[in-house]
Protein backbone atom coordinates (compact mmCIF):
# COMPACT_ATOMS: atom_id res chain seq x y z
CA UNK A 1 0.00 0.00 0.00
CA UNK A 2 1.01 3.24 -0.84
CA UNK A 3 1.32 6.11 2.31
CA UNK A 4 1.80 9.48 2.29
CA UNK A 5 1.50 12.16 4.76
CA UNK A 6 2.24 15.93 5.10
CA UNK A 7 1.67 18.80 6.99
CA UNK A 8 2.35 21.76 5.32
CA UNK A 9 2.24 25.71 4.87
CA UNK A 10 1.47 25.46 1.70
CA UNK A 11 -1.77 25.49 -0.26
CA UNK A 12 -3.43 22.18 -0.75
CA UNK A 13 -4.46 20.94 -4.19
CA UNK A 14 -6.44 17.77 -4.29
CA UNK A 15 -5.77 16.65 -7.26
CA UNK A 16 -1.85 16.42 -6.45
CA UNK A 17 -3.31 13.89 -3.29
CA UNK A 18 -5.29 12.38 -5.63
CA UNK A 19 -2.70 10.97 -8.04
CA UNK A 20 -0.97 10.05 -4.89
CA UNK A 21 -2.75 7.12 -4.14
CA UNK A 22 -2.90 6.38 -8.01
CA UNK A 23 -2.72 2.42 -8.78
CA UNK A 24 -3.36 0.32 -11.62
CA UNK A 25 -5.32 -2.06 -9.68
CA UNK A 26 -7.47 0.66 -7.82
CA UNK A 27 -10.94 1.34 -9.19
CA UNK A 28 -12.14 3.47 -7.05
CA UNK A 29 -10.75 6.82 -5.25
CA UNK A 30 -12.95 8.43 -2.65
CA UNK A 31 -11.61 11.86 -1.28
CA UNK A 32 -12.91 13.85 1.37
CA UNK A 33 -11.34 17.80 1.64
CA UNK A 34 -11.97 19.91 4.20
CA UNK A 35 -12.26 23.68 3.70
CA UNK A 36 -12.40 27.02 5.59
CA UNK A 37 -16.19 28.40 5.99
CA UNK A 38 -17.15 31.59 6.06
CA UNK A 39 -19.80 31.37 9.28
CA UNK A 40 -19.67 29.17 12.27
CA UNK A 41 -23.05 29.36 13.74
CA UNK A 42 -24.32 32.19 12.23
CA UNK A 43 -20.68 34.43 13.00
CA UNK A 44 -18.49 35.51 10.33
CA UNK A 45 -15.10 33.77 9.93
CA UNK A 46 -12.39 36.13 8.64
CA UNK A 47 -9.55 32.91 8.00
CA UNK A 48 -8.23 30.55 10.26
CA UNK A 49 -5.29 29.63 11.59
CA UNK A 50 -3.85 26.21 12.16
CA UNK A 51 -0.78 25.69 14.84
CA UNK A 52 0.52 22.06 14.74
CA UNK A 53 2.65 19.40 17.22
CA UNK A 54 4.52 18.51 13.97
CA UNK A 55 6.35 15.66 14.70
CA UNK A 56 3.75 13.88 16.55
CA UNK A 57 1.32 15.59 13.68
CA UNK A 58 3.36 13.80 11.01
CA UNK A 59 3.51 10.74 13.18
CA UNK A 60 -0.49 10.73 13.84
CA UNK A 61 -1.06 10.75 9.84
CA UNK A 62 0.96 7.26 9.47
CA UNK A 63 -0.50 5.94 11.90
CA UNK A 64 -4.32 6.94 10.75
CA UNK A 65 -2.82 5.58 7.17
CA UNK A 66 -1.54 2.11 9.19
CA UNK A 67 -4.93 1.68 10.98
CA UNK A 68 -6.38 1.82 7.57
CA UNK A 69 -4.29 -0.59 5.95
CA UNK A 70 -5.22 -3.13 8.55
CA UNK A 71 -9.00 -2.67 8.72
CA UNK A 72 -9.43 -2.63 4.63
CA UNK A 73 -6.92 -4.74 3.04
CA UNK A 74 -7.26 -4.19 -0.22
CA UNK A 75 -6.56 -0.59 -0.11
CA UNK A 76 -3.78 0.51 -2.58
CA UNK A 77 -3.25 3.98 -1.41
CA UNK A 78 -3.52 6.30 1.42
CA UNK A 79 -2.94 9.90 1.32
CA UNK A 80 -3.43 12.56 4.10
CA UNK A 81 -2.14 16.13 3.84
CA UNK A 82 -3.18 19.00 6.24
CA UNK A 83 -1.94 22.75 6.06
CA UNK A 84 -0.99 24.71 9.04
CA UNK A 85 -0.69 28.72 9.59
CA UNK A 86 -3.39 30.76 7.97
CA UNK A 87 -5.72 29.27 5.77
CA UNK A 88 -8.45 31.60 3.73
CA UNK A 89 -11.95 31.15 3.57
CA UNK A 90 -12.73 28.22 0.71
CA UNK A 91 -8.84 26.93 0.76
CA UNK A 92 -8.64 23.45 2.13
CA UNK A 93 -7.50 22.75 5.43
CA UNK A 94 -7.07 18.69 4.74
CA UNK A 95 -7.23 16.34 1.94
CA UNK A 96 -7.53 12.70 2.89
CA UNK A 97 -7.67 10.77 -0.28
CA UNK A 98 -7.76 6.71 -0.66
CA UNK A 99 -7.73 4.17 -3.69
CA UNK A 100 -8.67 0.56 -3.66
CA UNK A 101 -10.35 -1.79 -5.53
CA UNK A 102 -14.18 -1.11 -5.36
CA UNK A 103 -15.76 1.64 -3.85
CA UNK A 104 -17.31 0.29 -0.56
CA UNK A 105 -13.52 -0.08 0.99
CA UNK A 106 -12.59 3.43 -0.33
CA UNK A 107 -15.63 5.33 0.89
CA UNK A 108 -15.46 3.46 4.08
CA UNK A 109 -11.68 4.39 4.31
CA UNK A 110 -12.09 7.61 3.74
CA UNK A 111 -15.04 8.70 6.52
CA UNK A 112 -12.90 6.66 8.95
CA UNK A 113 -9.49 8.70 8.40
CA UNK A 114 -11.24 11.80 8.67
CA UNK A 115 -12.92 11.06 11.85
CA UNK A 116 -9.87 9.35 12.93
CA UNK A 117 -7.99 12.47 11.93
CA UNK A 118 -10.42 14.76 13.82
CA UNK A 119 -10.14 12.85 17.32
CA UNK A 120 -6.55 12.23 17.02
CA UNK A 121 -4.10 14.50 15.17
CA UNK A 122 -2.58 16.99 17.61
CA UNK A 123 -3.59 20.55 15.62
CA UNK A 124 -5.14 23.43 16.97
CA UNK A 125 -7.35 25.75 15.66
CA UNK A 126 -7.58 29.66 15.57
CA UNK A 127 -10.79 30.60 14.09
CA UNK A 128 -10.30 34.64 13.36
CA UNK A 129 -13.97 36.12 13.76
CA UNK A 130 -15.23 39.54 12.68
CA UNK A 131 -14.55 40.42 15.82
CA UNK A 132 -12.38 38.69 17.84
CA UNK A 133 -10.41 34.76 17.46
CA UNK A 134 -11.32 31.49 19.38
CA UNK A 135 -9.76 28.26 19.39
CA UNK A 136 -12.23 26.10 17.43
CA UNK A 137 -12.19 22.55 18.81
CA UNK A 138 -13.47 19.19 17.46
CA UNK A 139 -16.80 17.69 19.08
CA UNK A 140 -16.20 16.06 21.82
CA UNK A 141 -14.13 12.64 21.59
CA UNK A 142 -15.70 9.41 23.05
CA UNK A 143 -13.54 9.52 26.07
CA UNK A 144 -10.11 7.82 25.39
CA UNK A 145 -7.29 8.73 26.62
CA UNK A 146 -4.80 6.19 24.94
CA UNK A 147 -3.68 4.96 21.72
CA UNK A 148 -5.54 5.38 17.87
CA UNK A 149 -8.13 2.61 18.13
CA UNK B 1 11.56 7.03 38.96
CA UNK B 2 10.62 9.48 41.26
CA UNK B 3 10.82 13.02 41.51
CA UNK B 4 13.31 15.24 38.77
CA UNK B 5 12.65 18.08 37.01
CA UNK B 6 10.77 17.92 33.44
CA UNK B 7 10.02 20.45 30.21
CA UNK B 8 6.73 20.26 28.81
CA UNK B 9 5.58 21.66 25.40
CA UNK B 10 2.70 23.37 25.24
CA UNK B 11 0.36 23.99 21.98
CA UNK B 12 -2.65 26.09 20.95
CA UNK B 13 -4.48 27.30 23.86
CA UNK B 14 -2.24 25.97 26.31
CA UNK B 15 0.87 27.65 24.99
CA UNK B 16 -1.25 30.90 24.80
CA UNK B 17 -2.85 30.33 28.57
CA UNK B 18 0.90 29.72 29.36
CA UNK B 19 2.38 32.62 27.62
CA UNK B 20 5.50 30.36 26.13
CA UNK B 21 5.51 27.43 23.98
CA UNK B 22 7.25 25.19 26.87
CA UNK B 23 7.72 25.48 30.66
CA UNK B 24 9.60 23.30 33.24
CA UNK B 25 8.45 21.78 36.14
CA UNK B 26 9.45 20.32 39.24
CA UNK B 27 7.47 16.63 40.10
CA UNK B 28 8.44 15.75 43.61
CA UNK B 29 6.16 12.59 43.67
CA UNK B 30 6.22 9.54 41.06
CA UNK B 31 7.47 10.39 38.04
CA UNK B 32 4.58 9.65 35.53
CA UNK B 33 2.28 11.49 32.76
CA UNK B 34 -0.22 12.64 35.71
CA UNK B 35 2.33 13.88 38.17
CA UNK B 36 3.83 16.00 35.60
CA UNK B 37 -0.04 16.86 35.04
CA UNK B 38 -0.43 17.41 38.95
CA UNK B 39 2.80 19.28 39.59
CA UNK B 40 1.85 22.10 36.43
CA UNK B 41 -1.52 22.55 37.96
CA UNK B 42 0.58 23.45 40.78
CA UNK B 43 3.09 25.62 39.41
CA UNK B 44 1.37 27.11 36.68
CA UNK B 45 -1.67 27.81 37.77
CA UNK B 46 -2.70 30.09 34.51
CA UNK B 47 -2.61 25.94 32.84
CA UNK B 48 -5.22 24.53 35.77
CA UNK B 49 -8.32 25.20 33.88
CA UNK B 50 -7.17 23.52 30.34
CA UNK B 51 -5.45 20.48 32.46
CA UNK B 52 -8.59 18.01 32.96
CA UNK B 53 -9.69 18.42 28.79
CA UNK B 54 -5.91 17.94 28.03
CA UNK B 55 -4.71 14.63 27.16
CA UNK B 56 -0.50 13.73 27.52
CA UNK B 57 1.51 12.58 24.83
CA UNK B 58 5.32 11.29 25.59
CA UNK B 59 7.55 11.15 22.78
CA UNK B 60 4.79 11.74 20.26
CA UNK B 61 2.80 9.22 21.88
CA UNK B 62 -0.23 9.67 23.98
CA UNK B 63 -0.43 8.34 27.02
CA UNK B 64 -2.19 7.21 30.18
CA UNK B 65 -1.84 9.54 33.38
CA UNK B 66 0.32 6.23 35.15
CA UNK B 67 2.34 5.68 32.40
CA UNK B 68 6.11 6.53 33.69
CA UNK B 69 8.34 9.20 32.45
CA UNK B 70 12.22 9.09 32.18
CA UNK B 71 14.63 12.09 32.15
CA UNK B 72 14.51 13.46 28.03
CA UNK B 73 11.42 11.94 27.28
CA UNK B 74 9.73 14.90 25.25
CA UNK B 75 6.26 15.62 27.09
CA UNK B 76 3.62 17.44 25.90
CA UNK B 77 0.42 18.84 27.02
CA UNK B 78 -2.19 18.06 24.00
CA UNK B 79 -5.51 20.13 24.57
CA UNK B 80 -8.50 19.19 22.52
CA UNK B 81 -7.99 19.15 18.85
CA UNK B 82 -9.50 21.18 16.06
CA UNK B 83 -7.82 19.84 12.80
CA UNK B 84 -9.75 18.77 9.90
CA UNK C 1 -27.89 24.41 -4.38
CA UNK C 2 -25.14 24.17 -7.33
CA UNK C 3 -26.40 21.34 -9.71
CA UNK C 4 -23.65 20.39 -12.50
CA UNK C 5 -23.49 17.36 -14.64
CA UNK C 6 -22.04 16.23 -18.08
CA UNK C 7 -21.43 13.13 -20.17
CA UNK C 8 -18.34 13.91 -22.00
CA UNK C 9 -15.81 12.68 -24.38
CA UNK C 10 -13.09 14.77 -22.57
CA UNK C 11 -10.66 13.56 -20.16
CA UNK C 12 -12.11 14.02 -16.27
CA UNK C 13 -10.38 16.28 -14.60
CA UNK C 14 -11.16 15.57 -10.80
CA UNK C 15 -10.08 19.20 -9.50
CA UNK C 16 -12.36 20.82 -12.04
CA UNK C 17 -15.37 19.15 -10.36
CA UNK C 18 -14.04 19.56 -7.06
CA UNK C 19 -14.40 23.53 -7.89
CA UNK C 20 -17.61 23.30 -9.45
CA UNK C 21 -19.21 22.29 -6.27
CA UNK C 22 -17.14 25.65 -3.77
CA UNK C 23 -19.27 27.19 -1.84
CA UNK C 24 -18.64 29.75 1.21
CA UNK C 25 -20.87 27.85 3.70
CA UNK C 26 -19.12 24.41 2.76
CA UNK C 27 -16.53 22.94 5.14
CA UNK C 28 -16.60 19.69 3.24
CA UNK C 29 -16.20 18.40 0.05
CA UNK C 30 -16.51 14.51 -0.86
CA UNK C 31 -15.55 13.03 -3.81
CA UNK C 32 -15.37 10.03 -5.68
CA UNK C 33 -13.64 8.95 -9.06
CA UNK C 34 -14.01 6.09 -10.74
CA UNK C 35 -10.67 5.04 -12.78
CA UNK C 36 -10.41 1.86 -15.02
CA UNK C 37 -8.64 -1.35 -13.44
CA UNK C 38 -5.99 -2.84 -14.93
CA UNK C 39 -7.82 -6.38 -14.72
CA UNK C 40 -10.94 -7.76 -14.14
CA UNK C 41 -11.16 -11.29 -12.18
CA UNK C 42 -7.57 -12.23 -13.07
CA UNK C 43 -7.97 -10.77 -17.08
CA UNK C 44 -5.87 -8.54 -18.25
CA UNK C 45 -8.02 -5.24 -19.18
CA UNK C 46 -6.84 -3.30 -22.01
CA UNK C 47 -8.78 -0.18 -22.26
CA UNK C 48 -13.01 0.43 -21.65
CA UNK C 49 -15.42 1.48 -24.02
CA UNK C 50 -18.76 3.08 -22.33
CA UNK C 51 -21.79 3.36 -24.67
CA UNK C 52 -24.51 6.11 -23.01
CA UNK C 53 -28.21 6.83 -23.95
CA UNK C 54 -26.71 10.70 -23.55
CA UNK C 55 -30.05 12.98 -23.60
CA UNK C 56 -31.31 10.18 -20.99
CA UNK C 57 -28.30 9.70 -19.27
CA UNK C 58 -27.99 13.86 -18.86
CA UNK C 59 -31.34 14.02 -17.43
CA UNK C 60 -30.58 10.87 -14.91
CA UNK C 61 -27.90 12.47 -13.39
CA UNK C 62 -29.71 16.05 -12.92
CA UNK C 63 -32.04 13.51 -11.32
CA UNK C 64 -29.97 11.91 -9.09
CA UNK C 65 -28.85 15.61 -8.00
CA UNK C 66 -32.34 16.46 -7.03
CA UNK C 67 -32.82 13.39 -5.43
CA UNK C 68 -29.48 14.40 -3.15
CA UNK C 69 -30.75 17.85 -2.57
CA UNK C 70 -34.42 16.55 -1.36
CA UNK C 71 -32.67 13.76 0.97
CA UNK C 72 -29.44 16.02 2.44
CA UNK C 73 -30.73 19.53 2.31
CA UNK C 74 -27.91 21.13 3.60
CA UNK C 75 -25.64 19.78 0.57
CA UNK C 76 -24.83 22.75 -1.06
CA UNK C 77 -23.19 21.67 -4.51
CA UNK C 78 -23.54 18.43 -6.49
CA UNK C 79 -21.18 18.09 -9.49
CA UNK C 80 -21.47 14.45 -11.52
CA UNK C 81 -19.30 13.95 -14.84
CA UNK C 82 -19.25 10.73 -16.81
CA UNK C 83 -17.07 9.70 -19.52
CA UNK C 84 -18.23 8.09 -22.94
CA UNK C 85 -15.54 6.64 -25.72
CA UNK C 86 -12.69 4.75 -25.05
CA UNK C 87 -11.10 5.23 -21.50
CA UNK C 88 -7.56 3.85 -20.64
CA UNK C 89 -6.57 2.26 -17.65
CA UNK C 90 -5.88 4.43 -14.91
CA UNK C 91 -8.15 7.26 -16.32
CA UNK C 92 -11.21 8.59 -14.59
CA UNK C 93 -14.56 7.03 -15.97
CA UNK C 94 -16.60 8.97 -13.14
CA UNK C 95 -16.57 11.71 -10.94
CA UNK C 96 -19.19 12.59 -8.06
CA UNK C 97 -18.27 15.27 -6.36
CA UNK C 98 -20.33 17.01 -2.96
CA UNK C 99 -20.20 19.99 -1.11
CA UNK C 100 -22.02 20.54 2.28
CA UNK C 101 -21.54 22.30 5.60
CA UNK C 102 -20.06 19.48 7.27
CA UNK C 103 -18.52 15.94 6.28
CA UNK C 104 -21.31 13.69 7.69
CA UNK C 105 -23.92 15.02 4.64
CA UNK C 106 -21.06 15.37 2.00
CA UNK C 107 -19.58 11.77 2.79
CA UNK C 108 -23.41 10.21 2.89
CA UNK C 109 -24.37 11.88 -0.38
CA UNK C 110 -21.06 11.37 -2.24
CA UNK C 111 -22.07 7.62 -1.49
CA UNK C 112 -25.76 7.61 -2.29
CA UNK C 113 -24.86 9.55 -5.30
CA UNK C 114 -22.12 7.20 -7.03
CA UNK C 115 -24.47 4.04 -5.87
CA UNK C 116 -27.80 5.26 -7.75
CA UNK C 117 -25.81 6.29 -10.39
CA UNK C 118 -24.47 2.61 -10.78
CA UNK C 119 -28.13 1.25 -10.82
CA UNK C 120 -29.95 3.74 -13.00
CA UNK C 121 -27.38 5.42 -15.68
CA UNK C 122 -28.17 4.33 -18.72
CA UNK C 123 -24.45 3.70 -19.49
CA UNK C 124 -23.24 0.30 -20.98
CA UNK C 125 -19.20 -0.62 -20.33
CA UNK C 126 -17.33 -3.10 -22.85
CA UNK C 127 -14.05 -4.53 -21.63
CA UNK C 128 -11.73 -5.12 -24.07
CA UNK C 129 -9.19 -8.01 -22.64
CA UNK C 130 -6.18 -9.54 -23.64
CA UNK C 131 -8.22 -11.59 -25.87
CA UNK C 132 -12.02 -10.26 -26.86
CA UNK C 133 -14.86 -7.84 -25.12
CA UNK C 134 -17.42 -8.47 -22.88
CA UNK C 135 -20.04 -5.74 -21.91
CA UNK C 136 -19.98 -5.54 -18.04
CA UNK C 137 -22.97 -5.26 -16.24
CA UNK C 138 -22.84 -3.82 -12.81
CA UNK C 139 -23.69 -6.03 -9.69
CA UNK C 140 -27.55 -6.95 -9.90
CA UNK C 141 -29.81 -4.07 -8.89
CA UNK C 142 -32.54 -5.35 -6.31
CA UNK C 143 -35.54 -5.28 -8.52
CA UNK C 144 -36.93 -2.19 -9.00
CA UNK C 145 -38.58 -1.27 -12.73
CA UNK C 146 -39.37 1.90 -12.39
CA UNK C 147 -37.96 5.08 -11.45
CA UNK C 148 -34.95 6.30 -9.72
CA UNK C 149 -35.98 6.07 -5.84
CA UNK D 1 -54.02 3.32 -27.67
CA UNK D 2 -53.93 0.11 -29.65
CA UNK D 3 -51.19 -1.23 -32.01
CA UNK D 4 -49.16 0.54 -34.45
CA UNK D 5 -45.41 0.82 -35.20
CA UNK D 6 -43.41 1.78 -33.14
CA UNK D 7 -39.02 2.50 -33.17
CA UNK D 8 -37.24 1.65 -30.55
CA UNK D 9 -33.87 2.45 -29.52
CA UNK D 10 -31.05 -0.48 -28.77
CA UNK D 11 -27.79 0.57 -26.88
CA UNK D 12 -25.11 -1.66 -25.74
CA UNK D 13 -25.30 -5.31 -25.96
CA UNK D 14 -28.93 -5.04 -27.68
CA UNK D 15 -27.59 -2.78 -30.56
CA UNK D 16 -24.87 -5.16 -30.81
CA UNK D 17 -27.35 -7.83 -31.23
CA UNK D 18 -29.53 -6.10 -33.03
CA UNK D 19 -26.77 -5.21 -35.31
CA UNK D 20 -28.24 -1.60 -35.38
CA UNK D 21 -29.15 1.15 -33.04
CA UNK D 22 -32.35 1.12 -33.53
CA UNK D 23 -35.99 -1.21 -35.00
CA UNK D 24 -39.38 -0.53 -35.93
CA UNK D 25 -41.79 -2.94 -34.78
CA UNK D 26 -45.52 -3.55 -35.59
CA UNK D 27 -47.40 -4.02 -31.77
CA UNK D 28 -50.86 -5.77 -32.25
CA UNK D 29 -52.30 -5.83 -28.98
CA UNK D 30 -52.15 -3.09 -26.29
CA UNK D 31 -50.03 -0.26 -27.04
CA UNK D 32 -47.83 -0.39 -23.76
CA UNK D 33 -44.38 -0.69 -22.85
CA UNK D 34 -44.78 -4.30 -21.90
CA UNK D 35 -46.76 -4.66 -25.21
CA UNK D 36 -43.67 -3.33 -27.56
CA UNK D 37 -41.35 -5.89 -25.62
CA UNK D 38 -43.15 -8.61 -26.27
CA UNK D 39 -43.55 -7.50 -30.00
CA UNK D 40 -39.78 -7.27 -30.28
CA UNK D 41 -39.52 -10.81 -28.88
CA UNK D 42 -41.30 -12.24 -31.73
CA UNK D 43 -40.18 -9.76 -34.69
CA UNK D 44 -36.16 -9.21 -33.72
CA UNK D 45 -35.21 -12.89 -31.93
CA UNK D 46 -31.48 -11.89 -31.99
CA UNK D 47 -32.95 -9.53 -28.50
CA UNK D 48 -35.25 -12.05 -26.95
CA UNK D 49 -32.69 -13.25 -25.19
CA UNK D 50 -31.66 -10.09 -23.89
CA UNK D 51 -35.26 -8.60 -23.22
CA UNK D 52 -36.58 -10.47 -19.45
CA UNK D 53 -33.83 -8.63 -18.04
CA UNK D 54 -33.41 -5.16 -19.85
CA UNK D 55 -35.77 -2.01 -18.55
CA UNK D 56 -37.96 0.08 -20.80
CA UNK D 57 -37.31 3.85 -21.34
CA UNK D 58 -40.12 5.78 -22.88
CA UNK D 59 -39.34 9.21 -23.40
CA UNK D 60 -36.37 9.61 -21.18
CA UNK D 61 -37.77 7.75 -18.12
CA UNK D 62 -37.75 4.08 -16.92
CA UNK D 63 -41.37 2.98 -16.98
CA UNK D 64 -43.18 -0.08 -15.69
CA UNK D 65 -44.65 -2.98 -18.34
CA UNK D 66 -48.19 -1.52 -18.23
CA UNK D 67 -47.39 2.14 -19.05
CA UNK D 68 -49.06 3.28 -22.09
CA UNK D 69 -46.89 4.16 -25.36
CA UNK D 70 -48.12 6.46 -28.02
CA UNK D 71 -46.73 7.09 -31.92
CA UNK D 72 -44.38 9.83 -31.13
CA UNK D 73 -42.76 8.69 -28.03
CA UNK D 74 -39.13 7.99 -27.54
CA UNK D 75 -38.84 4.24 -26.80
CA UNK D 76 -35.67 2.68 -25.93
CA UNK D 77 -34.35 -1.01 -24.44
CA UNK D 78 -32.26 -0.29 -21.52
CA UNK D 79 -30.37 -3.48 -21.03
CA UNK D 80 -28.42 -3.85 -17.36
CA UNK D 81 -26.46 -0.82 -17.22
CA UNK D 82 -22.27 -0.70 -16.79
CA UNK D 83 -21.73 2.74 -15.69
CA UNK D 84 -19.53 4.28 -12.94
Amino acid sequence: MRLRVEITEAPLRPEAWIEEVADPSAGAVATFVGVTRNSFRGKGVRYLEYEAYRPMAERALERIGMEIAARWPPVTGVAIAHRVGRVEVGEASVVVAISAPHRAEALAACEFGIGLLKRELPIWKREVLEGGAVWRENEATPGRGGEPP
Amino acid sequence: MTGGTFEVLLFGPAREAAGGDRVSVEVDGPATAGGVVAALERAHPALAPLLPRARVAVNRCYVEAGTPVESGDEIAIIPPVGGG
